[in-house]
Parts: C-alpha cells; structure tokens; sequence
C-alpha cells in the first residue's frame, strides 16, 4: 500500500479494538494480516480461512513452517487449541451463512453509502474476484482497512464508487491513516482523527459527505 | 488394481481434455502430476481450479507454458502470466466467486446439477445467468462442474483409493476429487487397505480411479 | 459458555418453532434432547429430518404424542403413528426423496437457496416444483431447508463446539447441524477444547450454540 | 413377502451371482440383505448403506452389535477393510454420481419397459420414498427381486404399472421365485426359470409380453 509501516501498524491496531473475545475473525491479504499481533495473547479468536481452517495462530518460527499448513494467502501458520480443518465448501458455508463476525480487507474505493470496490480495475487489473466477495456480502462487520488517498492522491472514499463493485452497502467502518469512519444507515459518520492529521486534512481527503460524530476522538 | 505409474496416468490426459485441480495457491496441487502433464506436452486444456497458481507453481506450470485453453477460476492473481495470456485473448478465463466455484465442483461430483446462491446477485456483473426466486428471495442459477480428468493431491491413500488429506492441503481436494470421470491421486504414503480408520476417510475409494505416489510437494517456495 | 443445562436448552424451544433433528431410522436422533422437548410439553412444532422415527424412539416420540403440526422427511414408514395422523389431516408431510431432503438440509447450513437435482424429474409428482435447463439437461428446483433449531447427537465436543460422531450415527447430524439458526448438540462426552484432533472434527464449533451431555442413547431395540 | 424361506434364499442366491468382484452394491430391506450371504467369503465387494458407509459386513455376533453401527434399515453391522464412513449426503453423491453398480431391490410393479413401481399405494400406503428413488434411477444396474405375483395372486409384471412409478425404465433384472427376465430394449426376456415352475407358470403369471431368450435354462 506504499504505506510506513508506523501508520500501518496503527490502523491494524485500531482494527483490533474492534475485535472481541470468541469472535470468528477472518484477516485479509497486507495490513489485515497485522491486526492478530495487537490482540491480547489471552483473548480467544477464532481467525478463519478460507482454504479450510478455523482457529489460525502465529506464524510458525522460523525452520518450522509446515508445507501443507498455510493461510488462505499462502503463508505458512499454526493452529490454536480448537481449530479444525475442513475443505473449502465447509470454509465459505462458514461465511455465506453468516458466521464471521468481522471481516478486516482493503479496498480500491469506499463509497458514503458503505459500497465497496475491491477487486477489479477495468483495463487494467483483471485478478478474478477471489473469495472477498462472499466476506464483503455476508460477515456481520465489514472493516476496510486502507491509504486515505490512492497513489495518484485520489480520495478512496467516495460519493459513489467508480470502479465495479465488489459489494454493495456492506462496508461497516473504515480505518486509514487518516481517520475513522463509521458507516451508518444515513451516511458516513467520522469517528476518529489520527494524528498528527486534523479535521481539515480528512476534509480535503475525503470525496463523500459525512457528519462528525459527537464523540469525535482525536487518537 | 489402482496404485498405477506415472506413465499409465499419462494415458488418459489428451490435448483438449477438462482437467480439474485441487490446490488452493499451488498449496495441495499434485506436482507430480503436473510435472508429468507438462512434460507429456498435451495442449488446449481445458482447466478447472480455484486459482491460477503461481508462474512456476502448481497449476500455474501448465499455464504458463500455453498449455490451457480455458480456466475456470475464482482469481489469478497469483500468477501474472495468466493475466498476460487472458488480455492477450490466448487464454479464455471464466471466474466464480472462491465459494461458489467449490459449490459448482461439489454438485458435479455429487450429481446435482447446480446450486442457488445469491454472491453477486447485487454486485458483479451476472453475464446471462438465470435467476430464480425461492422462498421470497432471488438467487443466481449457478450450474455443477464436472470434467474428464480430476487431479488431487492426499496425505495417504489404501490400495482401494480411500484418501486422508493433511491440514490445509486438504482445501478443494475432496471436492475435486469426487467430480471428476477419471480422478487420479497423487499421495504421499500408499498403504494396504484396512490401515485407515474409516472415520479418518475424508475421501471414499469408490471416486477414485488411478493412485500414484508423489515424489514430493514443491509449494513451499512461496516463504523461502 | 457453550455447555448448558437440559432446563437451559428448553428455554430456546417454544410451539410453532421449526425443529430440525439428526438420525437416520432414530439412530443418532439426540435421545435426551427428545425426551426433554416432549417433557416441556410444546406443539405445533414444524419437524424436519430423514424419517419419523419409530413410535417410541428418536423424533417418533414426539410425533406420536401429536407434537407435530408438520414434518418434513423422505419416508414415514417405520413409525405407523406419523401415517395415521396424517391420515387423519393431524399431521401436514411433505416427502423428498432421501438424498434431496439432505442435499437441502445442506444447502440451508450452507448459506445456499437449494440445489437442482433430476432425481424424481420423470417420475414422482413434482408439486408445483420449478424446472430449470441447465447445460442441456432439465432438473429440479429444491429450495434450501433450515430451521430454527437444530438438534443432533455427537460422540464427542470440546467446550468450543467441535464435534466428533461415531460411524453410522453420523448420517445427516453433521448437515443439520449447520442448518439450525440454534444449533443444540447433544454428546456422549465433553472434552476441553484442544482435546480434539482438528482433523478428526467433522462439525466446526462455529456451528454449535449449546452442548448437553447425552444420558444414554435409546435405539437399540430395532434388534432387541 | 410371504415367501418361504427356501424361496428366498433361492432368489437371493441368483441375484448374488450377479455380483463380481471389486463392484459397489446397495441391497434394500427384505430379501436383498440376503443377498450378501451367498457371495465366497474372499470376494471384495463393497457394500454401500444410505446412512453414510461404504463397505458393510456381516452381522454381528449376539451381543457385539454397536449401537452407532447399523445399516440403513436400522439392523446391527459390521464394516470390512477399506470401509469408510460419511455423512448421509456423500452416502448419496455416490448413488447419484452414478458410482453404484448394482442395486437390488423389492417391487410392487415391474413394467415390460422396466418401469418400477416400489414406494407408494394411493389411499393405502404413503410412506414416502426414502432412498429407492436415487437407487432406481440412477445405479448401474437395477435388481428386483420379488414374488412373482401378488398377495391376491395378481402378477407383478405387467404391461404398464398401475401404481406410481419410482423410476421409469431402470430395472435391467427381475428375480422371481419362479424366473429370471432381463429388460432389455426390446422388453422382456425370460432368462431362466426356477424349478419347480415351468413355462406355463410363467406365462400364466405374467401379465406383460416377453421374448424367450435362445439360451432359456432352466435352474
């Protein structure tokens, strides 16, 4: 995401807070990957994959990776006490139906009413859909994870998005360098400014209407 | 007798053939098998599988040597040559959301002929797929995949075929292997029958047709 | 805390609810978790499951004792009550052949909207059934079926859910227990979580809300 | 049935000899359990039970019967070397792939078409159609074995079933007391006959065309 890795640290950080004991959990490829090393040892997560596993834990150390144990993006894990392995019908029945308490992915464009555009860039990109589809459609909360700004210095968030969409209104909060935001039944709700960012630079980064929540916490 | 060599495998692949794969990111791809395939040097493949692997990987070998005319996939993102041979109009790719691509193979290898599922009902573009409504609620017609040849890779397999997948490898495996005419297992340990529990069985032996034993997993590189 | 009471679970078991249960011919029907729904007294239950039991064994209990306002179940024939009272219009049945009505046991605890399947196409009645054409051939449109609480009988759980089954009282508890809205399973034996080998469990404990454990299962007398 | 016991066995016997080595079968309830007792003890042949085995023994001793181990009609087993076990919609993923070679099973009606009539009496007996129906229609090879006729000595094979079908031209064998028919494209060909009956019996007894196979044995 082109992003230090202070800042990305930070938004995994925020992500976790969100996460509560006996969750089922599943972690998506880059910054959501990070949200596990910022849950308190104690707590119990179930952390989903998609490939088959419920119950991932900790990268193996190094020399102990196991060739046939690896996560849905194919870096090697372990399992926690309670894990099973199923094949991947079981893996998606699992999300379909609407098991997983929060999804954590990234995004290409968010939009104010929670629609999100994540895996295909017309022209350019053509990767296939993968499995974030069915996350992004039926996980209880939806948490995007995500540069404030693309590249080129776009806003990511968005009146509506541009790109195709992966899901529509299913985007429950958005964590960036930036901010956070909430998604709620009228609109964009902004939770959280990170510093040292203020008001005015989430303003000027931020190409969609939203209210400023009465909380409004700078963190 | 179903504990076979490479070379007998080797003589139900044919240029233009379906052939189906387990293996999730090259992870439980039968490289043995893939090796052999490459190496017989069939070509127009028809090819089936969760992903595209990576270039030198899994399915991804057999890809990016031109040796598939069509994928069905959920993604290929794992392996830009695929993307380069799609845009390139070489390499037809048909994509399914990653649930509904194992739905799809798991009806062809229990002999429904689809599933109703409504992934993408709202979102992704639909091309031409039916939509029912059931029960007040709409959902796409998402139609079973079977194919001439089903490819897969197990821990263990007896001599009548019952399979035992290991951890993760297992993924796509089981349903693979049920929805293929001819399915062939690559395994690492071939053992008498009786020597598996039968709770232990993820596989029955009855849909599997040809067992060879595999001459070691090549997947690890994607850490190293 | 999954491990609950007999008297907690009944809290969740009112008249009108839709009751799915595991077993096959009362083998694996939870035998405790029958004896205290009918004990608690409730009606009009809407019963979905492979058969109707016998008179006195697994869901027959219930049935018998004119519970039931409807059942869902691929036959009848071994519980004579269930045939009289639906004689009688006391008791609603709706018949799908066995491997359709656990095919949509399944596609419920799935997440799906139902399968299409060609068996009974040219045969049985088929009720106002859709028919859809896919790939050539014609099937049928078998709507997804859940419930709002599943019961089902387990060797074994962990404190998480995780269960384990023995042999043939497998049948179609694994598939029920992904389709109850309140997944109850009732075991022989509850271990602490990580007693279980993650590739011997067949029920992920994400399906499972409560456990109790079982007082003895009650189906022997088919040959006694 | 209402057959004596030397009947039975007698047709269990010749279904048996249908069998080789390394199939997959399904016996029904009733005479076809039979069938399994009249294959030599070395021959591998798997049985297959809806409830979710493949592989079926013998029964068990007298007091060795498990209560978590029966067959699909509910009667105590045993499993051979190689049995697996599964849940109920793999038993019929089996059935419906195609993958079972032989079925055998009792009959109301048999059609000269093969047209089975197995599961319901309008206004008698409704007790749903269980498995049969997958068997019927979807097994290599389909087995009736029944009376030749009726309680009410009415013959069973008949020119057109009167009660509803289970599945339309999927019989390929009728077993009788007193012959043998295969269906064929052409319709009914009279195989064998069962001593002590002879061709008038059988032709008094059928009510349904049927050709007489050059190669009539009489067993």
């Amino acid at each position: 995401m082109g992003m230090g890795i202070a800042s990305r640290e930070r938004i995994a950080k925020r992500a976790a807070a969100e996460i509560q004991a006996g969750m089922t959990v599943n972690l998506g490829i880059g910054i959501p990957t990070l949200v596990a090393n910022f849950l308190p040892a104690s707590m119990h997560v179930m952390f989903h994959a998609e490939n088959g596993i419920l119950g991932t834990g900790p990268s193996p150390s190094k020399g102990q990776e196991d060739a046939n144990l690896c996560n849905a993006g194919g870096e090697p894990i372990t399992v926690i006490s309670g894990a099973s392995y199923f094949d991947s019908t079981t893996a998606f029945g699992i999300i379909r139906r609407g098991l997983v308490d929060i999804t954590v992915l990234g995004a290409l464009e968010v939009s104010e009413q929670g629609d999100l555009a994540n895996w295909i860039v017309p022209g350019k990109k053509v990767p296939g859909m993968g499995g974030a589809i069915e996350l992004a459609q039926k996980s209880k909360k939806v948490i995007v994870l995500m540069n404030h700004v693309s590249k080129n210095g776009q806003p990511k968030i968005i009146k509506t998005c541009s790109l195709p969409l992966t899901a529509p209104k299913c985007v429950d909060l958005i964590i960036t360098e930036m901010a956070v935001f909430q998604i709620t039944e009228k609109g964009l709700l902004l939770l959280e400014i990170m510093k040292p960012y203020c008001l005015e630079d989430v303003i000027d980064n931020t190409a969609a209407n939203f209210v400023i929540s009465k909380k409004l916490k700078t963190i | 007798m179903k504990v076979v060599t490479l070379e007998q495998v080797l003589e139900v692949i044919h240029d233009g053939i379906t052939v189906m794969y387990g293996g999730f990111g090259g992870v439980g791809s039968p490289p043995t098998l893939i090796a052999g395939i490459l190496q017989k040097g069939v070509k127009d493949l028809h090819l089936i599988g969760n992903d595209a692997g990576f270039p030198t990987i899994g399915i991804g070998k057999l890809i990016s040597q031109g040796r598939a005319k069509s994928l069905i996939a959920s993604h290929i993102g794992s392996n830009p040559v695929a993307g380069k041979l799609m845009t390139e109009g070489k390499l037809e790719v048909e994509f399914s959301p990653q649930g509904t691509l194992v739905e799809r193979i798991r009806s062809g290898g229990m002999g429904l002929g689809g599933i109703l599922v409504d992934i993408g009902i709202d979102s992704i573009i639909t091309n031409n797929k039916d939509i029912v409504t059931v029960n007040g609620k709409q959902f796409l017609i998402e139609p079973a995949l079977t194919a001439d040849v089903s490819i897969v890779y197990a821990k263990k397999a007896d001599t009548y075929g019952n399979l035992v997948y290991d951890k993760s490898a297992r993924n796509t495996n089981p349903l693979v292997a049920m929805a293929g005419k001819v399915t062939i297992a690559e395994v690492e340990e071939i053992v008498a029958v009786g020597k598996l529990d039968p709770e232990e069985i993820i596989t029955p032996g009855v849909f599997v047709n040809m067992i060879i034993k595999s001459q070691g997993v090549d997947w690890k590189w994607v850490w190293e």
